[in-house]
């Protein structure tokens, strides 16, 4: 089963390879039926790898399909690689991607069938790409996927191209995430310069075989890597991506923007911990990086109104938890993390889908509340998976999430590599997003399914819940929300009587987690999970303070009033967007336009100069143009223009002028010959 | 004795003809058609007589007194200006009867001229360069004022007679101050003089008056000013014979004697000709970038390529010398390809003088501008044309004897000459000519062989240079140093 | 005292000098052939001194040379002068300037 | 007759033979069967340039399918003909596009078509003449050839500002090659002769101006004359690529000249600036490359990050498309001038990519060109809608030439970021910088021509691509495809050539490269 392998990658691109060939002819059905076909028979290939892969014991299974490039001496094989952190992302890669197939279905069927071939061919471009970057066994292959899912999420962004605004998020979204992968590339140049491969696991054993080289080139290679991550994960600074890719259709939100794409730097990191592992500085920047973001974040993520808007924020603040885990080392983790969120995000979105879909389209919470009655499946779904990311116990969120605080925590008391009080303010920060994290979450539910119904008339007769096939993907992904946390429950939470957190196990062999010595004791880590526990409620019921009853919304009314300019900054996202078009955007473009100036009249005009005649060429051509007779240029040319007239005048057809010149070159050349005669 | 008069036998034959021609021109012979081919036949002749001549009698001896030579150099040369001469015929023909001129003086002319050239092309000594030097120059000045009807046409050969004069007034007292410091005429004997010692002040006069002599006839700068307007003024087949004839013979007696009679102070006048030959570059090139009338510009252009074969005679050695033979021959085909065609067009109704006049040719006459296109690429030394070619060995040369920084003018000045080239090729092929339709057509059969035979040559020597460059470097050894 | 080689080189150096003038300065057609045939014979006269100098016969025999072509030059000049004041009633070669740059 | 049997004469001349054919047997009027000739000529010669890829055997000889005459023995100049891996690549390439510009003109040139067939196939013959000529002047005499009837093309069916372009080209690179023709001949005569008055007496071997000879005294020049002599190069082949700050002439050629035009000054004639780099100037001129390290990258970087900065600020779709050559070409002389063997091997495969993109691109941008008449970016937007499968190659096109992986600009890219990391960091670093900016004023053109609503009355109208354009671009795209996912095959042909290069510019690096010599470790596994 494993040498079958590529076809988990073979069936989506044949998908799209088929839907764009047949764009044309193709109706709805055939469209779909070859969408969620290939991204089903991609799952049931997966769920039969992993099962024959279950067999074995965590060893890591490679299949290369051929040499890719051979120049001078660098190589690089087209090769995937199985092992249990590719397997965890396969798994859920697929099962999430196959769910939000089967939803867009329903979601996108009032589309026009050449534009729904469209989606559902990206969509399975994406499938294809985030695969390849999953299973890629280099540093290279797994570029491929990573700049592959870039280009899915432009395509799918920009899906709705008629919109400008979505056109340009697009284009944003790739060219922030062309500044991280800059990072990445410089990452596997210096990978190659110093180790001479690209290859995960031979890069590993190069670095094994020469620690001196390794400690050199430790932190340099990190670093680089986790900037591509920022630009992948939407971390600070290079966030600014995400919240506008929300353009995309729902679904693509769902998929891309919240569940497997903006994890892919989280898993590339996990993937090169041994990397991380040599350097501490690495390791401590990406734990600032992702604690910071994650209360960033967090803070806008109060203010919108947007319901998508808010959902972004989250993801954002969420993949700040996860960078946080692992920056403290605990690679584990933060993938853990990163699987649970990807069932309840997922979740979040589909549903937030689900009631825009209700709403004709409406996406701002001002104008919706009280859907609770009107679409029941809807709204227990979203309460499930809102709880989870809450960190309520049982649901899954709160293990996962609840697993890095400890581990960051255990970091800080432990001194990891000495930084121990800069990690302990990191989970402090860690709290603080967990309280934030429950209001905000909160503030949705209840803006958007409980109060009264806020919409115009038409809109509130034409709500109801939507259809099956989009109603069930929520059931089973709700179902995932509360179960997935299972794979990871803490030693602490059953009391040590067996050694339970699996999914440690599992990703031990491949992700080793940089521990310190120093554990904390159970009765520590208790008094964690109640303190975050405790902060998660306190958030609950300050959001139902302020946003459910009779005076919803008069409280944060006040609260804004008070404090107007702290209001306004948080609402307005501190104005980040408007900071970075004003510097580097504008910037960029000055310098454009300056060098484009420099080009016309300059370096142009020393060569129309030189390259003689340009008035010349121009009056030859009958056409004395701006661009040519300017500046620079115009000097010049007229020199050539001057010298050429004054040699004629001195042709001024006199005979005797004509001698006489004669006669001085005579005495000249006499002189000369003289002079030069008794030279030698 | 008889040695000698086998020596001279082309040139005699070529001069007894011209008289016959003369004569019969004076006779009033009706048929012109006849006397033409007859002129032709004749330099034929004195083509065949020159080839077996030269066959005959031994390149090292000196015949009539040790005046007159025949080794290979004075034979390549000869060649080629029996070969000016015969296109320049050729030419002549149409223009002679659009201008229902009596042939007869003019033919005579040419003849006469040309026998004027040979003898400077074997000429070793002073007396006899001189004399061939008038004897070609008196002749051209008449036939530069041959149509008595056209002002320009007096007016060129009043400015060329005067200038010319004077030169050959300057070119004498040169000669005489030469023969002051050494005591004789003969080269050889010269150089044997100046061998023996640092030249004296009156040979360094002598020298640098006979380096103005020279220089006028080859139409250098500061001595070039009375080209273009001779050019202008001068019948078009007249233009043509003065661009190419008498300035390959100039070249020849130039080489013979800077090359050979002077080698032993080259140093001394080798800077004067490098200042020469750039200058003559520059100004030709650049003055030329303005010019409206064809036949100026031509001129110009022709002044700049006297430039370039002076670079060849500065590199000096054999190399200098076999550049400077293959240069003239390339410039002699390729500028006759020029002027033809300009004479064409003139005989076909378009006023053929003004640039303008070319406008929208490639669509009315083809082949006419794909020839235009060919000859004028040649000038500009665009490969794969005989041009290239030429320019090629001067450059080499030049580079050999280390004058790189003179071939970087060349190079960048040949650059420039494209310009004003492709003007014309503008004019030709861009512009959609609006101009008049071409009026009815005077025949001009034998323009158009003497173009097709230049066209072929130029391709000819461009595409296969190598039997050609063998033909020049035959000239080699003009002068077997004592 | 006997004359030296000297003071005929000076001499002819003079009739060039003043030929050359006369071409220069004189508007008159006649005038200009005049002064050609003065820097001519300057050639001439230093020829001939030269040869008496050096005491062989070169020198001498090519001035017969010059004088007859000094001779054909006048002729051309002159049948120049008579065909353009036949044009133009006059022979000032100022008026002969149609053609410039 | 066995000069014709040399398949490189036949390759050669073929175009030659055709334009002939146009000239003496067709009129003016006949302009179908013009176009059936020239299509014919230009197609049979693809064809039979396609052996070369197996019949160039790249473990063999140096210069394989050589065919040598006698040519000018008066100064040992001979008519030398080879290839090595390196100029196969080109040469196919060469007719590849030669073939579809004649193919994609059939619309866009509607008079004087019997010339222009004519100068394209001559051009071609000027072209593959170029690569593969291994005497100095017969290489100089193609790549003279050339510049004129490129000049007529640009001249004649150009667009409003032709005769400025026209002139301004062929003014400019002539100025550039006739130097390059002063240092040939310094080269020539310091082998033989040696340079009289400057007393550099040379080292008298037998006066020849045969490439593979000459390259065996590469190492005896001394160091000044290489200098001079790398300069005299340099001239005439940055003039050419362009470098930064010669690189003016592109853009207005580029604008003016007819998409075919385009797509041939793109994807071939700029080659011949790197080409003649790589040919001549690293093989001939070790120590004079070395020392011009520093400054030849400094402008190939100077150039990547300019060229995308002005390509920015275009509104006119060829003008941007002509910086972004500068760029990508910047690229090209960065790889080559690291020297070593992933560097150079990635810049020639570069010089491939780049003239499949952009020479795509030119003809993407011709297509619309023909319906609107207009190349302005801001007369267009919305395209996608009325146009969707332009839209889409215009996207895989844009792609390839921003360097996504599985297209052939990454691998030409990254194996040159290879390449320039070897020698230095910062190189790569600022090089790759320009990978960002280039994704920048791709995707914005992309944005602005065909996203949004349509703003322009005439463009609802717009027909999408007739089956032969989509000809003329599906080979394009299957290359880069093909480039993009299995490169190895066009890495092996060149190999060994440039191995050739790398042995005489920097002897060094291959005894002990500057690399630590860890080839892939095996993974820790069974794979299955």
């Amino acid at each position: 089963m494993l040498n079958l392998l590529w076809l988990v990658l073979a069936f989506p691109l044949a998908g799209t390879c088929l839907l764009l060939a047949g764009a044309r002819r193709l109706g709805h059905r055939a469209t779909a039926a070859i969408g969620v076909g290939s991204a089903g028979l991609s799952l049931l290939v997966t769920l039969g790898a992993l099962v024959s892969y279950a067999g074995m014991h965590g060893e890591v299974v490679t299949q290369t399909l051929y040499r890719w490039i051979a120049a001078g001496n660098f190589t690089v094989d087209l090769s995937l690689r199985l092992d249990s952190l590719s397997a965890v992302m396969l798994f859920f890669v697929t099962v999430v991607g196959f769910l939000i197939h089967v939803y867009s279905v329903g979601y996108m069927h009032d589309e026009a069938a050449t534009a729904y071939a469209r989606y559902f061919a990206y969509l399975n471009l994406f499938m294809f790409a985030m695969l390849t970057l999953v299973l890629g066994a280099n540093l290279l292959v797994v570029f491929v996927g990573w700049e592959g899912v870039g280009l899915c999420s432009y395509l799918l962004i920009g899906f709705y191209f008629e919109k400008d605004w979505c056109a340009a998020a697009g284009k944003k979204a790739f060219i922030v995430n062309r500044i991280g992968d800059f990072g990445f590339l410089l990452a596997i140049v210096i990978a190659f310069k110093a180790f001479g491969t690209v290859d995960i696991a031979g890069l590993q054993a190069a670095m094994a075989a020469d620690p001196e080289a390794a400690g050199r080139w430790a932190t340099v290679l990190a670093v680089l890597l986790f900037v591509g991550a920022t630009g992948k994960s939407a971390q600070l600074p290079l966030y600014v991506w995400l919240p506008d890719a929300m353009a995309g259709p729902t679904p693509v939100s769902a998929l891309i923007h919240a569940a497997t794409m903006v994890t892919a730097g989280v898993y590339m990191v996990a993937r090169t911990s041994f990397i991380y592992a040599l350097s501490p500085t690495a390791l401590l920047v990406v734990a600032v990086v992702g604690g910071v973001t994650a209360v960033f974040a967090a803070t806008i993520g109060l203010a919108q109104n947007d319901i998508k808007k808010v959902l972004a924020y989250s993801t954002v603040s969420q993949l700040g938890y996860m960078f946080l885990g692992a920056g403290a080392g605990a690679f584990a983790a933060a993938i853990f993390h990163v699987f649970t969120h990807a069932f309840f995000k997922a979740c979040l979105f589909l549903g937030a889908g689900s009631v825009i879909h209700a709403c004709g389209g409406e996406q701002d919470m001002r104008k919706m509340g009280g859907l609770k009655s009107h679409m029941k499946a809807t709204y227990w779904t979203f309460l499930v998976a809102t709880l989870a990311l809450a960190g309520i116990p049982i649901f899954a969120g709160f293990f996962s999430k609840d697993e890095i605080l400890a581990k960051v925590f255990a970091a800080g008391v432990g001194n990891l590599h000495g930084y121990g009080t800069v990690y302990l303010g990191l989970w402090g920060l860690g709290v603080v997003g967990a309280f934030l994290t429950a209001f905000y979450m909160f503030r949705v539910v209840y803006m958007t399914f409980h109060g009264e119904y806020r919409g115009s008339a038409e809109q509130r007769h034409h709500l109801h819940e939507s259809p099956g096939v989009m109603v069930w993907p929520l059931r089973i992904l709700a179902g995932g929300s509360v179960v997935a946390g299972l794979l990871g429950v803490s030693k602490a939470m059953v009391f040590d009587w067996f050694d339970s957190n699996w999914f440690e196990h599992l990703l031990h062999p491949v992700a080793p987690a940089v521990t310190v010595g120093h554990h904390v004791s159970l009765g520590v880590e208790w008094g964690l999970i109640v303190l975050s526990v405790g902060v998660a409620v306190a958030g609950i019921w300050l959001a139902k303070r302020f946003y459910f009853g009779p005076e919803a919304g008069a409280v944060p009314a006040r609260v804004a009033a008070a404090w107007p300019r702290l209001y306004r900054t948080v609402a307005n996202k501190y104005w980040v967007d408007e900071i970075y078009d004003a510097t580097v955007v504008d910037g960029t473009m000055m310098l454009a336009r300056g060098s484009w100036e420099v080009d016309a009249r300059v370096v142009d005009g020393v060569v129309n100069g030189t390259a003689l005649g340009t008035r010349g060429s121009a009056f030859a051509s009958g056409l004395f143009d701006l661009h040519i007779v300017d500046g620079l240029v115009n000097k010049i040319a007229d020199a050539y223009q001057w010298a050429s007239v004054k040699l004629r005048r001195l042709q001024w057809g006199v005979v005797q002028g004509y001698a006489l010149a004669m006669v001085v070159g005579f005495v000249l050349v006499l002189a000369a010959a003289l002079w030069l005669g008794h030279a030698v | 004795m008889l040695a000698d008069i086998l020596a001279v036998l082309p040139e005699t034959a070529l001069a007894l003809m011209g008289m016959v021609v003369l004569i019969l021109g004076l006779a009033k012979v009706r048929n012109h058609l006849a006397v033409a081919v007859l002129t032709l036949g004749s330099l034929l002749l004195a083509g065949v007589l020159l080839s077996h001549v030269g066959r005959a009698v031994d390149p090292g001896e000196h015949f009539m007194f040790g005046m007159f030579v025949l080794d290979r150099f004075a034979i390549y040369f000869k060649a080629l200006l029996l070969a000016c001469s015969f296109l320049t015929v050729l030419l002549s023909i149409d223009y002679l009867m659009r201008h229902d001129a009596r042939p007869g003086e003019y033919l005579a002319l040419v003849m006469l001229a040309t026998v004027g050239m040979m003898t400077m092309a074997s000429g070793v000594h002073l007396a006899a360069i001189y004399v061939g030097l008038e004897l070609m120059a008196l002749s051209t000045y008449v036939l530069a004022g041959y149509f008595r009807r056209q002002v320009k046409s007096h007016e060129a050969a009043a400015k060329y007679f005067v200038l010319g004069a004077l030169s050959s007034g300057i070119l004498l007292y040169g000669l005489s101050l030469l023969y002051g410091a050494t005591g004789t005429l003969e080269l050889q004997a010269i150089a044997g003089r100046l061998a023996q010692g640092p030249p004296s002040a009156a040979a360094l006069a002598g020298i640098g008056l006979l380096a103005c002599g020279f220089l006028f006839k080859v139409a250098a700068v500061p001595f070039h000013m009375w080209t273009p307007d001779v050019y202008e003024g001068a019948p078009t087949p007249i233009t043509t014979f003065m661009s190419v004839g008498p300035k390959a013979a100039a070249f020849a007696i130039f080489l013979r004697v800077f090359d050979g009679g002077l080698a032993p102070v080259a140093e001394s006048w080798r800077p004067l000709v490098w200042g020469a030959a750039a200058l003559t570059m520059v100004w030709g090139n650049i003055a030329a970038l303005t010019q409206d009338n064809v036949k100026r510009m031509l001129a110009y252009s022709s002044i700049a390529h006297a430039g370039y074969a002076l670079v060849g005679l500065v590199a000096g050695g054999d190399a200098g010398v076999q550049s400077v033979l293959l240069y003239m021959l390339v410039y002699t085909v390729t500028n006759v390809g020029a002027f033809g065609l300009v004479i064409l067009l003139e005989s076909r109704g378009y006023a053929g003088q003004t640039v303008q006049d070319f406008a929208g040719l490639a669509r009315k006459q083809p082949v006419a501008a794909f020839g235009m296109l060919l000859f004028l690429l040649s000038l500009g030394g665009i490969p794969p044309t005989a041009g290239f070619m030429g320019k090629l060995y001067v450059f080499a040369a030049a580079i050999r004897s280390g004058y790189v920084w003179l071939v970087v003018i060349a190079v960048l000045m040949s650059a420039v000459s494209l310009y004003y080239y492709l003007r014309i090729v503008l004019q030709m092929y861009l512009r959609d000519g609006e101009g008049v339709e071409p009026a009815p057509m005077v025949s001009a059969v034998w323009t158009e062989r003497a173009l097709w035979a230049c066209a072929v040559a130029v391709l000819l020597i461009g595409l296969w240079p190598g039997p050609f460059a063998a033909a020049a470097a035959a000239g080699l050894g003009i002068m077997p140093l004592p | 005292m006997a004359p030296t080689i000297s003071h005929f080189v000076i001499l002819a150096a003079l009739l060039l000098g003043i030929g050359a003038a006369g071409v220069l300065l004189r508007r008159s057609g006649i005038a200009i052939l005049l002064g050609i045939e003065l820097m001519l014979n300057a050639g001439n006269l230093a020829l001939v001194a030269f040869a008496r100098q050096h005491g062989n016969l070169e020198g001498q025999v090519f001035v017969f040379f010059t004088m007859a072509v000094a001779a054909a030059e006048v002729a051309v000049g002159l049948a120049l002068l008579v065909a353009i004041y036949r044009r133009q009633q006059s022979i000032d070669v100022d008026r002969l300037s149609v053609m410039r740059w | 007759m066995e000069f014709f049997a040399n398949p490189l004469n036949q390759i050669c001349y073929l175009p030659l033979l055709g334009a002939l054919v146009i000239i003496f047997f067709l009129k003016r009027e006949q302009s179908k069967a013009i176009k059936v000739v020239a299509t014919v000529t230009a197609g049979l010669d693809f064809v039979i340039s396609i052996p070369l890829w197996w019949r160039y055997l790249p473990e063999g000889n140096a210069f394989q399918l050589t065919y040598k005459a006698s040519w000018i023995p008066s100064i040992g100049s001979s008519y030398h003909f080879g290839v090595d891996g390196i100029s196969v690549l080109l040469i196919l390439l060469t007719t590849l596009l030669g073939f579809i510009a004649v193919y994609s003109s059939f619309s866009a040139i509607t008079h004087r078509e019997k010339e222009y067939y004519v100068f394209l196939l001559v051009l071609q013959t000027g072209m593959l003449g170029v690569f593969m000529a291994l005497d100095f002047v017969l290489f100089y005499v193609f790549w003279e050839v050339m510049l004129v009837p490129m000049y007529f093309l640009i001249g004649i069916w150009g667009g409003p500002r032709k005769l400025y372009a026209a002139i301004k080209f062929f003014l400019y690179t002539l100025a550039g090659s006739v130097l390059m023709l002063v240092g040939i001949l310094a080269l020539y005569f310091y082998n033989s002769t040696g340079l009289g008055a400057v007393g550099l007496e040379g080292l008298g071997n037998p006066a020849t101006f045969d490439v593979p000879t000459l390259f065996g005294i590469a190492g005896r020049i001394p160091p000044g004359l290489q200098m001079w002599i790398f300069l005299a190069f340099f001239v005439g082949f940055a003039i050419k690529v362009p470098m930064f700050p010669f690189h003016t002439w592109l853009p207005d050629a580029h604008v003016e000249a007819p998409t075919a035009g385009s797509v041939i000054l793109a994807g071939v004639l700029l080659k011949m600036g790197t080409y003649g780099f790589i040919r001549f100037s690293l093989p001939l001129l070790p120590d004079a490359t070395q020392k011009a390290v520093p400054w030849m990258v400094g402008l190939a970087i100077v150039g990547i990050i300019y060229g995308a900065l002005v390509a920015m600020a275009q509104k006119d779709m060829k003008k941007l498309v002509a910086y972004s050559s500068v760029s990508h070409l910047g690229f090209v002389m960065l790889g080559m001038f690291a020297l070593n063997p992933s560097g150079l091997s990635g810049s020639v495969l570069q010089m491939i990519n780049h003239g499949l993109s952009t020479g795509g691109l030119f003809l993407l941008v011709g297509i619309v060109y023909e319906r609107r008449h207009t190349r302005m970016i801001a007369d267009y937007g919305g395209l996608a809608k009325v146009m969707p499968v332009y839209a889409t190659l215009f996207m895989i096109i844009t792609m390839a030439s921003i360097g996504l992986p599985t297209l052939n600009g990454f691998v030409g890219e990254l194996t040159i970021l290879i390449g320039a990391f070897n020698r230095s960091t910062w190189w790569a670093v600022l090089a790759a910088s320009g990978i960002v900016l280039g994704a920048a004023y791709m995707l914005w053109l992309y944005q602005r021509v065909f996203f949004g609503d349509i703003t322009h009355e005439e463009n609802h109208t717009l027909t999408d691509v007739n089956r032969r354009e989509q000809w003329t671009l599906i080979p394009l795209v299957v290359l880069c495809f093909w480039i993009g996912l299995y490169p190895k095959p066009f890495f092996r042909i060149m190999e060994p050539s440039i191995r050739r290069v790398v042995e005489v510019v920097d002897p060094g690096y291959l005894a002990h490269p500057r690399l630590p010599a860890v080839s892939t470790v095996p993974p820790p596994a069974h794979g299955r």
